[in-house]
């Protein structure tokens, strides 16, 4: 049983056209680079990306709708990218704007194996539209289901053979929520060791959740917004 | 009159020793400048970080740490990453005390309005749906006016609603208001330097409570 | 007819390259002693371990460090540690491809009955409702027959329920049975080394469909 | 705001007769000894306790049963306990015994302010008596409450100033849940180290979940079963 593939190409060959996909990352921040290139390259067409955030034009999801792979988008903020607005405003683009926390729980609910989870985000407002409400000790929720995607396409700073990951720093964000809740999940990393150089006690995702793992390369790692003090 | 910095102070004033605390994008993130000393807060940052610190030196800062406004920060001593569920889940099991945000319209029973405007591209509610919805406190950092001069402290909001009944103050450049619990109104606590209880009146389209003498604030 | 480690050979066969699995304690336990070469599954222990490795070296035991039985253990390399709700979660999500356990009794459509005695000191379900109610591939380990003689396997379960329509294969030391979907019965697959299928029909008294010649079992 | 306690009788000091308890750990595996202690010395009454399980006869939560100061019990499992089952035969102790998985997500439901969640566990058992049923894609499921428990007291390996706790090996098991689920967490560890020595990435437990915290002493960690191999 071996889950180590040799790269991106490789990992994602069985994309299909039409297929639901997770993608981890908030904003910029670790985001599945290699997948994405690798996704553009294939082509794959009329994708469902699950993702807080949608790239900005010429980086991250971003790539792929320049491409116009994408025919809808789930996310919590997609306010950093013009060939978006451009999509959804010319009706080529669907989009399904969703709570980052009802986000970020229905990705927990498909790895816990819970089919529906309740929230109160969004009562009373349009995200409750058609969904059931119900109170609990005199506070009104919202019954949101579990995510159903076919891959998770995540990121890491470090995995190993046994599909094990550790994230870094806020890097961390949805990855490990959608790595559980893909029903194939393809994991990249920064670095990939062997079984037994990392410590049980400190992985963030256990690798029974992960099918597929790949060293990736080239990573950008771009800065959305670089935000400094002056040395004095 | 307060600038953007005034209402920041004041709202710091808030702040207790211990809070947890999660500050939106624009004026709220400015309150972490004017934490009162001598008090211990920690800022939480829904994008999974708990003991967010200051911007990093140039040259110092990392892709892989970011706030919730895709800002590069650093992290204090005592610092915790998490995913974004355990994130989220703490916002709403109100383990973070206070939280501060921005709006476009308040009503007077504490309605928000601050995602949508019907006929603009909208970019979506990021996480402010369920800081709304979870938060004990909550307390929301604006302009008194919107650009037309039009109130934004209505009688009921007209833009789509971000959240129910959950805004607890208001500070604006004019005011201090406390939102009063079942559609009782905004009451005015606090006025800004120099302003008068009158042009707070006129630029306050929901129900006003003043009730005596109303102070002007100390920042 | 097989001892335990008979049976725990034979179903260790089920055990595929790649797989997860949950042992219960008893026979299923023994199961990873027998493990086919050259195939590489990995032991999950709902108390919140992947990667259970055998019992440690004397001296080097751990007290924090043991299986869902209680008993001290070892980790292999590519183990990972979780607490118990991504533990059960895991479990719940079918991410764990095999749980075998052990029953007092089966009922012809797969009920297991397996925690409680009516008139017994009740010790609890701890995990193995959870893991019966969820996993795809449930294999039961157990004695044909109890020690009064009657059957284990019958048309309807006596004992107060564990799960319901679960066990997917039983293995006891007279035989190999698959429980058929829809009430369909137990299917007699294979028999124990010098047991006659006379002997399995006669300890089986819930529905047994023997389907031509019932090979021997090969361990 | 301090959160560091001098020892465990100053961190269960407020603890009344008749509260409900959440206590860490899987049988005698990282439970937490010092505040069990400083309970008996106490002499708490009439305590409901949410504990995986009992202890044993001479050692944790079976202590609290010597002295007859629970007066309920909350576990999936309690059978290696003589005086439990005397007092529970004899009407003087009650016990609700729940589903492991249940007991485990009902803590994180409360640590993550879900009122309820789903799960197939009990589904058409006796544990399913009175709970509310329901069907999300062709599988039933109970509907179970989060925990609403007024003290959390859990054992870590190590904690900082800041509340925050790591944990060792399989003694993680309900603590980290638990420590989410109280509405006050006192957290007992073995070593407390000043806030900034913790990897901010391999925490178990931020320190927002935790109000309490000190630094234990003489525990015993006691094996319950010892199984080794025979050295060759």
């Amino acid at each position: 049983m071996n889950k180590i593939y040799a790269n991106a190409e490789e990992a994602i060959k069985d994309i299909e056209d039409g297929a639901v996909l997770m993608l981890g990352g908030f904003g910029l921040c670790g985001i599945p680079e290699n997948c994405i290139t690798a996704l553009v390259k294939k082509g794959t067409k009329n994708l469902t990306c699950i993702s807080n955030n949608a790239g900005v034009d010429d980086f991250g999801i971003g790539l792929m709708l320049q491409t116009r792979q994408v025919k809808k988008m789930i996310s919590s903020y997609v306010g950093e990218n013009a060939e978006f607005e451009r999509q959804l405003l010319s009706g080529e683009l669907e989009v399904e704007l969703i709570p980052q926390g009802t986000l970020a729980t229905r990705c927990l609910a498909a790895g816990y194996g819970m089919p529906a989870i309740f929230t109160p985000a969004g009562v009373g407002t349009e995200v409750a539209i058609g969904k059931e409400t119900r109170n609990f000790n005199g506070k009104d929720y919202l019954m949101e289901y579990a995510f159903d995607a076919d891959f998770a396409l995540v990121k890491a700073w470090k995995g190993d053979a046994a599909g094990n990951l550790i994230f870094k720093d806020t890097a961390r964000n949805f990855n490990p929520l959608m790595a559980m809740a893909g029903k194939i999940t393809i994991a990249e990393v920064e670095e990939l060791v062997p079984s037994g150089e990392l410590d049980p006690n400190f992985i963030h995702t256990p690798g029974i959740y992960i099918h597929r793992i790949f060293q990736g390369s080239g990573y950008e790692k771009r800065i959305e917004q670089k935000t400094v003090r002056k040395r004095l | 009159m307060l600038d953007k910095n005034g209402i920041a102070k004041r709202i710091a004033k808030e702040i207790k020793d211990g809070y947890y605390v999660n500050l939106g994008i624009g004026i709220p993130t400015l309150c972490a400048n004017y934490i009162p000393d001598g008090i211990n807060v920690v800022l939480q940052s829904e994008n999974g970080l708990l003991g967010m610190g200051p911007f990093p030196l140039e040259g110092e800062e990392s892709p892989d740490l970011i706030n919730a406004g895709k800002q590069t920060v650093t992290m204090l001593p005592g610092s915790s990453i998490f995913d974004s569920a355990m994130s989220f889940g703490m916002i709403r099991a109100q383990k973070v005390h206070l939280t501060i945000l921005g709006a476009m319209e308040v009503s007077e029973n504490g309605d928000i309005a601050n995602w949508k405007i019907p006929g603009k591209m909208v970019k979506g509610m990021g996480g402010a749906m369920d800081l709304v919805a979870s938060a004990k406190n909550i307390i929301v950092a604006m302009q008194h006016v919107n650009r037309e001069g039009e109130s934004k402290l209505l009688p009921q909001c007209e833009l789509p609603l971000t959240g129910i009944r959950c805004v607890k103050k208001i500070v604006t450049e004019l005011a201090v208001l406390d939102v009063l619990p079942n559609g009782g109104g905004f009451k005015l606590l606090e006025r800004a330097p120099g302003v008068s209880v009158a042009e707070i009146i006129a630029k306050t389209k929901g129900k006003l409570v003043v009730d005596g003498d109303v102070p002007e604030m100390e920042i």
